[in-house]
């Protein structure tokens, strides 16, 4: 019976959806890396929670693995608490159509050549959700209207060429929604819209999480959106294929546990001159990112990290502890001094 | 305020060093000429940075590009001039002949595109593109070339001995735009242009970017222009800001005015639409709309159909730059007032001062 | 917008995709003027190879006084060794090599289209396997291996010429199907259909065989002309006995009888060349304009 | 050889785009990562595959050669079954009598000792010796051919490119197209009877042959002439059949590379036109090109049959030409045989030189891992 906490929404009882201790290996020319490494992850229902890191700290791989698209190397999949990759045949196929994920890339989400209503009629036909054109037309219609393209009939015979990034996201959307999903895995959905739609797009999968009881995770590089997106539910921050720390959204974002965490907040940079100008910088030790080929011994931060400890930073792999409530961090210092690691390195 | 008639290429003051008059450029397209580039003006001073900030099909990468004509060939200068002041004499760079275009390129103002984009020949390695640039104005001995890369990219935080033996493929992206940083400073040029210097590189990465530009701008002195659609950055690096939508610039103001004092409703919405990390969240909300069609610009202000505070005559004629209430500040809207009303003139952030009037 | 519109998009859409109707498919034709030309040439020669015949029966009487006569009102094209009409047998010599190069067009694009896709779909051993076999046969010359089989196998009908010829011409274009259905393979959309269970028939006949319906369509056009290079190339050696009267055997006559040292035989030389080498012309300019309509990444920008 | 659209051409691009050469660090690379032992076990392994090709043409095929042989030795010289298949296994250098693995490991055993039979024919000459005498020149006229062609065609294919949409680009990409369709046959048709019959200009029956009797071989200047003479029709005919392709590939290729970002980049640096042309866009425009080199060289050495027999010029494809007339089954084998090792070598060399000229292959560390 895990507790999950997801902001002013206390949700009790099973996880809906869990990783539990996946490892991910890929091959490379150089040999094979771990993409993601034991990493744990529960979600509950109709939570909104964002998975954020720097490219190649296995964000996307932990999408990938949550929608079932790929098997884990190690570790299980659960569903309703039972494991997704033992289910045979159609169960598998039933997982899969409860979790679906929403692409990055608005000109490669949806197929040119097909409009916009065969697009969303194919799972409606394939699954019965509507018998026949006219039934399916109406559908589909609705979907449209649900994620705010009106009036329907104008995008229905639509090609995706003819459509703005922001309308193709959200037809995206409303495919994905076609099937009823009880997860929605976002990844990078907003990153390739202009800035000045991006939150739009935020509100609608808010309010799709309120109105159908959806759990989105929205994966993403940009703290701030995920900051805006997961205000009422937690943040995971990911570096080189570990969760190094994970809790509520303004904890993470205010008073950031991990050294690397920390890092992230006080280096990005704000829209705002005085704030952004006057921001208290962290000095790392190194500005080398290692890589996935050559991991660093024991905290794979640890040759970056300005609370570095010999002999145990870099010998032992920190688990990912309790460090005050509703908050988890995988760092030796901060789990010892029980003091999250943005107070620890203000006092340095 | 912008000249309307052709005057003869006019002197520069001695702190300018870089004025566009009325630019405006047109691309032929299979679906019709498009105006990507609709009468544009502004002013660079020695030792100031200019930020351009705008979205998907705002022009301005078109415009920067023009800056050293280096648009593709379907796109065509129209009106305009480009005046540059070099020693005591203004040149116009529109009417550059070849030869004095490319001695102009890199050794008055480099251009300097995305990292992510690979903007280096991946066929031959990363130092015979130094020679190459080299070679190009005049810096004929071998090894002037060398010890000058060595000491740039030592400046930059990189090992030259194991970049300049390296192919581009074999740097990652945080090392390549540095390595064009270093590149764009062999010959130091009074002006550098930047596009995107920092989309697609991760947040540590972006952070060194940023405060080696403003290191190098401390110790080297040169006038800086980046182009971004990345808000953040202008507020980083910026003395000046302008906003660019439809092809037109919109507002022009000192970065503090504009962030926290716009007087554009599209400022206003962009400021609006981006969140922050740290201090308060204040209200955050969209543009409604989407981007405009650059074929088919709607009539009178461009920015009409997403404007919260649009009237009829919006939709007539599109406004000049008209100069508001604070100084070397304007903005291209003739109600300009009415945001003045709601934005007021306190420092703060706009989704902060939405946040107390909801 | 009434539902049908919505529901049923035309025949012709789902054929031309975006395009929505013949009218638009012709007026791009028409700014690409190669294309129209190609078109036109094309139709002229299906029409004379396979109509035309039917009003104009071959004649075969021979008129020894009359041998290469220049062209006449008689003769438009005059007459050839054995004073036989020219005209009469370029109308009836075109249906053999266009019925050899629309067989073996389209067995070869068969191939290359099914071993192709499922290489790259299935992918693993089974990939490595069909493409390495693509490779191995690519390298290897061609004509000489068919001229070997020809004098062993004794050909004897068209169907197997076609047949062989379609066996020799796969590989380049299989490699070409691999790599396109690879790249099709990794697009978002496909993920997304294999997240929403559409099933694996959905995704190969409705995602990505449809994105490349022009990419086959131009391909199978320029496997005819491969078809036709070698089963022309062939006869005109008299190395495959292809049938009674065809542009090859013209050539044939020509070559075996010296007539290429004729001075007044030019006309009777000339004649099939022509033929061939429009109808050949006619394919490829065809297909290159088809190629820039439909293929927009491919369309020239600006 | 098959027919080369402007379209065609950029295929080849995209086709190298995702050919394993330009995936990069992607999944393949790593198989790819060494080019020289991918391509040598590629020889092998074709090379093998040809032999066993041949190995059974001769023998499985429905009432192959040998059978026949036998039988018409049978009847002609009254031997009975026994010697004749004595006579024919001397001749095929084969034990008929011994099953048929066993053949197949003596033909490889002998095949290994460069081996090939005998010509039925002339009982004495040995096939090796056949080809040895004919395959030189047919390299000779298609290597020259492809050479010129290949220089020519990025040359033209560069100019078009850089000059787009004028009346150059459009006459040249029109001819490029017009050439690249015509079949080498019939071009080299058209050039005997209108350059040499209709209007006399080549005096086509002296050109016939490889080299005038009189001449004594060597490296002189005299014996280079004339073999030239000889090889200047075959080469022109290869030359136009070729050139269309290489034209319309480069063309489509620069016009790639043209709207990259480092070309855009090297021109804000203020490089010289020339620099970028050559080291910038040439460089990367020809990379495609060379690793369609392997495959052009086998379509090439396979029509060049053609192109010598019209021209009646005694390379390696005339001399298949007549032993299909004289159905000497022994020298045919040889013949293909020998032809597709030439092309395969063709292509390992071919390989090479793409990794040497794309980095990205030859060295697939590097600084960052």
């Amino acid at each position: 019976m895990t507790v999950v906490v997801s902001g002013d929404v206390t949700v009790q009882g099973e996880p809906l959806i869990e990783l539990v201790g996946v490892t991910r290996e890929f091959k490379t020319p150089g040999g094979a890396i771990k993409a993601v490494e034991r990493v744990s992850l529960a979600l509950g229902q109709s939570e909104a929670m964002c998975l954020v890191g720097e490219s190649g700290c296995g964000k996307t791989t932990t999408g990938r693995l949550l929608a079932g698209l790929i098997r884990p190397t190690s570790g299980q999949l659960l569903f309703e608490g039972k494991d997704v990759w033992k289910a045979k045949g159609d169960e598998l196929a039933r997982f899969r159509r409860s979790v679906q994920l929403v692409h990055q890339d608005p000109y490669a989400s949806l197929n040119p050549i097909r409009t916009v209503y065969q697009t969303l009629s194919a799972p409606l036909f394939r699954h019965h959700k509507a018998r026949g054109r006219r039934a399916a037309v109406g559908v589909a219609s609705e979907l449209l209207q649900r994620v705010g393209l009106t009036p329907p009939a104008d995008f229905l015979v639509k090609y995706p060429h003819q459509l703005s990034g922001g309308q193709r996201q959200r037809v995206s959307i409303a495919r994905a929604l076609s099937v009823d999903p009880r997860v929605i895995v976002a990844d990078e959905a907003v990153s390739m819209v202009d800035v000045s739609i991006r939150i739009s797009l935020l509100n609608l999968l808010l309010a799709l999480r309120d109105e159908f009881r959806v759990t989105i995770v929205l994966i993403t590089h940009d703290l701030a959106v995920a900051r805006y997106f997961a205000r009422r539910g937690r943040i995971g921050v990911m570096y080189l294929g570990r969760v190094v720390e994970l809790g509520r959204s303004e904890l993470v974002v205010g008073d950031p546990a991990h050294p690397y965490s920390a890092a992230l907040v006080a280096a990005i940079p704000e829209a705002d001159p005085t704030l952004t100008r006057s921001k208290e910088r962290v000095e790392l030790r190194s500005a080398e990112v290692p890589s996935l080929l050559r991991l660093p011994t024991g905290c794979a931060f640890h040759p970056r990290c300005p609370l570095f400890e010999e002999g145990l930073c870099d010998v032992k792999v920190p688990a990912l502890l309790q460090i005050g409530e509703a908050r988890e961090v995988a760092c030796h210092v901060a789990v010892r001094e029980r003091v999250p690691a943005a107070e620890l390195l203000a006092a340095h | 305020m912008p000249r309307k008639g052709e005057g003869a290429t006019e002197q520069l003051e001695a702190d300018q060093v870089l004025s566009v008059r009325g630019l405006s450029i047109v691309y032929a397209t299979r679906r019709g000429p498009v105006q990507a580039v609709r009468d544009v003006s502004f002013d660079l001073r020695r030792g100031e940075t200019l930020a351009i900030i705008g979205e998907s099909g705002s022009g301005k990468t078109t415009m920067a590009v023009s800056l050293v004509r280096l648009s593709p060939r379907t796109a065509r200068i129209t009106k305009g001039h480009i005046l540059y002041r070099k020693g005591d004499e203004t040149i116009d760079v529109a009417s550059l002949g070849d030869s004095d275009l490319r001695e102009f390129r890199w050794s008055e103002c480099a251009m300097v595109f995305q990292a992510a984009l690979n903007s280096f020949n991946p066929v031959i390695s990363i130092w015979e593109q130094f020679l190459d640039t080299g070679r190009a104005h005049g810096m004929m001995r071998t090894d002037d070339v060398r010890t000058r890369s060595g000491e740039l990219l030592s400046l930059v935080n990189l090992d030259p001995g194991r970049v300049l033996g390296a192919y581009p493929h074999e740097l990652s992206g945080g090392m390549k735009q540095r390595v064009l940083i270093a590149l764009s400073l062999l010959l130091k040029p009074p002006i550098i242009i930047l596009d995107e210097p920092t989309t697609a590189l991760d947040i540590l990465t972006q952070r060194a970017i940023i405060d080696l530009l403003r290191r190098l701008r401390e110790q080297l002195g040169f006038s800086m222009i980046f182009i971004s659609h990345d808000l953040s950055l202008a507020a980083e690096l910026a003395d000046r800001v302008i906003t660019m939508y439809a092809g037109t610039v919109v507002e022009r103001a000192n970065v503090k005015d504009l962030f926290y004092r716009p007087r554009h409703p599209y400022s206003m919405g962009l400021l609006r639409a981006v969140p922050r990390v740290t201090g308060a969240l204040g209200s955050v909300a969209s543009i409604a709309g989407s981007p405009p069609d650059l074929i088919h610009l709607p009539e009178g202000c461009t920015y009409n159909p997403r404007c919260p505070f649009v009237i009829d005559e919006c939709k007539l004629r599109e406004p000049d730059l008209l100069a508001v209430d604070m100084p070397q500040h304007d903005a291209r809207c003739i109600r300009w007032k009415h945001v003045a009303e709601m934005i007021g003139t306190d420092e703060a952030a706009v989704a902060e001062k939405m946040a107390a009037k909801a | 917008m009434s539902v049908a519109a919505i529901a049923r998009p035309t025949m012709r859409a789902r054929i031309t995709g975006p395009l929505a109707s013949t009218a638009d498919f012709l007026r791009l034709l028409s700014r690409k003027p190669l294309g129209m030309v190609g078109l036109a040439g094309v139709l002229f020669f299906v029409v004379l190879a396979f109509i035309v015949p039917i009003f104009v029966p071959y004649q075969d009487f021979v008129d020894v006084k009359a041998i290469y006569q220049p062209p006449s009102a008689a003769h438009p094209l005059g007459t050839d060794s054995s004073g036989r009409d020219v005209w009469n047998q370029i109308i009836n010599g075109g249906r053999d090599i266009l019925t050899v190069g629309l067989i073996a067009g389209f067995f070869s694009t068969l191939i290359a289209v099914t071993f192709g896709s499922l290489a790259a779909v299935v992918g693993g051993k089974l990939d490595a396997l069909i493409s390495g076999a693509a490779d191995f046969w690519l390298t290897i010359p061609h004509i000489p291996i068919i001229v070997l089989l020809g004098s062993i196998l004794k050909f004897n009908s068209i169907f197997v010429i076609a047949g062989f010829l379609a066996l020799l011409a796969w590989a380049g274009l299989l490699r070409q199907v691999r790599a396109q259905v690879l790249s099709l393979k990794e697009r978002d959309y496909v993920e997304a259909a294999r997240s929403l269970d559409l099933g694996v028939f959905h995704i190969i006949f409705r995602e990505i065989l449809p994105n490349m319906r022009s990419y086959i369509v131009i391909h199978f056009i320029l496997a005819m002309t491969a078809a036709i290079y070698g089963v022309a190339g062939l006869t005109i050696l008299g190395l495959i006995p292809l049938s009674g009267q065809n542009w090859g055997l013209m050539l044939n006559f020509a070559y075996v009888r010296g007539a290429l040292y004729f001075r007044d035989s030019l006309w009777y030389i000339l004649s099939p060349v022509l033929a061939i080498v429009l109808f050949q012309l006619s394919l490829v300019w065809l297909a290159s304009a088809l190629e820039d309509i439909f293929n927009p990444r491919l369309r020239s920008s600006g | 050889m098959a027919a080369t659209t402007p379209a065609d051409a950029r295929l080849a691009t995209d086709m190298y785009r995702y050919s394993p050469y330009a995936r990069g660090r992607r999944a393949l690379v790593w198989m790819w990562d060494r080019p020289i032992a991918r391509s040598l076990v590629r020889v092998v392994i074709t090379i093998f595959l040809v032999t066993t090709l041949n190995f059974v043409l001769i023998r499985l095929m429905p009432g192959n050669a040998i059978d026949n042989y036998i039988a018409q030795i049978m009847n002609e010289q009254l031997l009975s079954y026994e010697d004749a298949r004595q006579q024919a296994s001397g001749l095929f250098n084969v034990d008929l009598k011994k099953p048929i693995h066993e053949q197949y490991f003596q033909f490889l055993g002998d095949l290994a000792h460069g081996n090939l039979g005998t010509s039925m024919l002339s009982q004495g000459t040995s096939v090796t010796s056949i080809i040895a005498a004919y395959l030189p020149w047919t390299l000779f006229t298609v290597g020259l051919g492809l050479l010129l062609s290949f220089t020519a065609g990025t040359f033209l294919g560069l100019l078009a490119a850089y000059r787009r949409d004028s009346p150059f680009d459009h006459v040249v990409s029109t001819v490029g197209s017009i050439l690249s369709s015509i079949p080498n046959y019939i071009t080299a048709l058209l050039l005997v009877v209108i350059l040499g019959t209709q209007l006399r200009i080549l005096p086509i029956a002296e050109m016939r042959g490889s080299s005038s009797p009189g001449v004594t071989p060597g490296f002189h200047l005299e014996y280079l002439a004339d073999i030239l003479f000889h090889a200047v029709l075959p080469v022109t005919v290869i030359f136009i059949a070729t050139v269309g392709h290489w034209l319309l590939s480069m063309k489509s290729a620069t016009l790639a590379t043209l709207e990259e970002d480092y070309v855009t980049a090297a021109r804000a640096r203020g490089l010289s036109d020339g620099r970028i042309t050559t080291a910038y866009v040439g460089r990367n425009a020809v990379l495609p090109l060379v690793s369609q080199l392997a495959i052009q060289a086998g379509y090439v050495v396979g029509g060049a049959f053609f192109v010598e027999v019209i021209l009646v010029y005694p390379g390696i494809g005339l001399r298949l030409f007549k032993s299909i007339e004289q159905r000497d089954y022994t020298v045919m084998q040889g013949i293909v045989l020998l032809l597709t090792v030439s092309v395969v070598v063709a292509n390992l060399v071919a390989d090479l030189a793409y990794a040497k000229l794309d980095p990205r292959i030859g060295r697939a560390g590097g600084a960052n891992g």
